[in-house]
């Protein structure tokens, strides 16, 4: 990968971004340029989020591949970043609607090129500045070509006689072999179809919530009876593995709600610790209910 | 110089599959009279002169074309007549027959519905109606046109198993 | 019967594309000398009767195409894939070249990308990165898809400056 495809790639959307004015695609650029300055500091860690992870994949693919960012060749491309997706863990769903989301951003330049010429403004000036922006927004009367050019210059095709033939055997063959694997393929979907249909009329997402939220309760009860401080969540579990799941995944839901804190301290196997977050005295806490209870009952 | 002779001669050389009356006059906004005229003495330019490449007429339409003890040379350059995707649902009406119209839709895609109109065209299937759909088989020309001994659906399976297991 | 001539013209009748010498000696069996023989006596004879289909040598490629004053009556019929608008910027390309990607944007229009992208695919120009743009020429595939005799950058300007003298 070279430098200056990583300072086209850069100025590229540094470009896109000094053309917007829509705060939504402000967010979207910016995230774009954090991702892709991450190459030009060297910090290649593999981002956790899934649509981060296709982005970088994108990057990947276009600076790996000296792509010219101002004219993606997306058949290519598309290929290119298929096969890729096929080998990493990445989800399909955002990884084909970043394959869409690329392309309508690359391909903006078309658009904008023409709509900035016609305004002649000067768009913006900055470190990424590079010549071929610079050359984009030259004054007009900069002559393009010394070549002079004749005004019907005028190609046709040659043209030449194409005879037919039939079908030849081993034609016939491989395409029925051919037909035969598609014909497996959409077998094997309409099946797959056909399962999710009967797992989506399993689920009836109110169930879900409602139960979700039943969990949640459960779970924050006997969160209450540990009392404060640090608790290790084994303390939670009662049960079998149902239980621990139903509980671990209570835990992540209180944890975004901002109600606890989840931590580890040795990873991947170590222990799992959590701590009530909000203020104490909104929690009705048995134990401490008990406590004061005892503080009142006469001393024995 | 005849120009008639040549404006036809550029149309038939031009086109790979034989051309109507018609679509000869509209390309060289000659009359059926010159056209016909012009057509037999292209014919004789070309047979005099021996060339491999004959003018004929099949059916109603006119074609240039390769005689038939020549066309053997040309076959290595020449184009499949049948495009290959409707060729695939050829073989695998072939292996499945008798097969329901919709069905294929359903193994193969919705494009089957094009490549029916073209196998049909080309005479190489036969679709009886069945309830809302089409009851699809090979015709007897398919036998002949892939050389295959028997126009029987058996025998084309068993062909084709054998012809697999070669391959 | 001239059978060497014979055959080389039903291989070069039969093909869509300029033809090497090494795929017409495969395909008629007969040796490059014989081969370079028969095509300058079949060129004559086009020639002599004054056909609308003219021999050509295109680089090192063998070709049989309608002479150009000829492809307007053939050209409904030929299968070609470009659209209008990319063949004006590939004769831009080929008059002007080498021209920058950025250049040609400039005195085109936008639309250029796209034609770019096209005449890639087809194999008929090459870019070269130059900077943050590309460096455009005409490919060797160009000159045998226009039909025009030598792929030198020079001699396609010049041959287009006749055709336009032509026109």
């Amino acid at each position: 990968m070279s430098s200056s495809s990583l300072e086209g790639v850069l100025g590229h959307l540094m470009f896109h971004k000094a053309l917007i004015d829509e705060s939504d695609r402000h967010q979207k650029l910016d995230r774009y340029l954090a991702l892709a300055q991450t190459y030009e500091q060297g910090e290649l860690v593999a981002p956790r989020d899934p649509v981060d992870k296709a982005l970088q994949m994108v990057f990947d693919l276009v600076l790996s591949n000296n792509y010219d960012p101002w004219d993606i060749d997306l058949i290519s491309f598309t290929d290119l970043y298929l096969r890729k997706m096929q080998q990493s863990e990445v989800n399909f769903i955002v990884a084909g609607k970043l394959v869409f989301m690329a392309w309508s951003i690359l391909k903006m330049q078309s658009e904008e090129v023409l709509a900035a010429n016609d305004e002649k403004q000067q768009l913006f000036c900055s470190d990424w500045d590079f010549d071929a922006i610079e050359d984009m927004f030259a004054a007009d009367d900069v002559p393009c070509f010394a070549a002079d050019v004749p005004e019907q210059i005028d190609l046709c095709e040659a043209v030449r006689h194409q005879s037919q033939r039939p079908v030849s055997l081993v034609e016939l063959l491989d395409a029925f072999e051919e037909a035969r694997a598609d014909a497996e393929v959409a077998e094997a979907r309409a099946k797959i179809r056909e399962q999710m249909t009967r797992s989506d009329q399993k689920y009836d997402p109110r169930n879900h919530s409602e139960d979700l939220e039943k969990d949640v309760e459960m779970v924050w009860t006997r969160i209450m009876k540990c009392g404060n401080g640090p608790i290790v969540i084994d303390d939670i579990f009662c049960g079998g593995k149902e239980d621990r799941v139903t509980v671990f995944i209570s835990l992540l839901f209180l944890a975004r709600n901002g109600k606890i804190a989840l931590w580890q301290d040795d990873l991947p196997y170590g222990q799992i610790f959590m701590e009530i977050k909000i203020p104490w005295d909104i929690g009705t806490l048995e134990d401490a209910r008990a406590a004061a209870e005892a503080k009142q009952a006469p001393v024995m | 110089m005849d120009e008639p002779l040549r404006a036809i001669e550029s149309v038939l050389f031009a086109s790979s599959r034989p051309l109507r009356m018609a679509e000869i006059e509209s390309a060289t906004q000659l009359s059926p009279d010159i056209i016909r005229r012009a057509i037999v003495r292209l014919k004789k330019q070309y047979d005099d002169v021996g060339s491999s490449v004959e003018v004929v007429k099949i059916g109603v339409r006119y074609s240039m074309q390769l005689r038939k003890q020549y066309s053997n040379y040309g076959m290595p350059f020449a184009e499949v007549e049948l495009p290959k995707d409707a060729l695939k649902t050829a073989a695998f009406i072939a292996y499945n027959q008798p097969v329901l119209q919709s069905e294929l839709a359903k193994s193969l895609g919705s494009e089957v519905y094009e490549h029916i109109k073209i196998l049909r065209s080309a005479n190489l299937i036969t679709a009886k109606r069945s309830a809302h759909t089409f009851l699809l088989t090979t015709s007897k020309h398919f036998a002949e046109y892939f050389g295959i001994a028997s126009s029987k659906k058996e025998d084309i399976k068993k062909w084709m198993d054998e012809q697999t297991k070669k391959q």
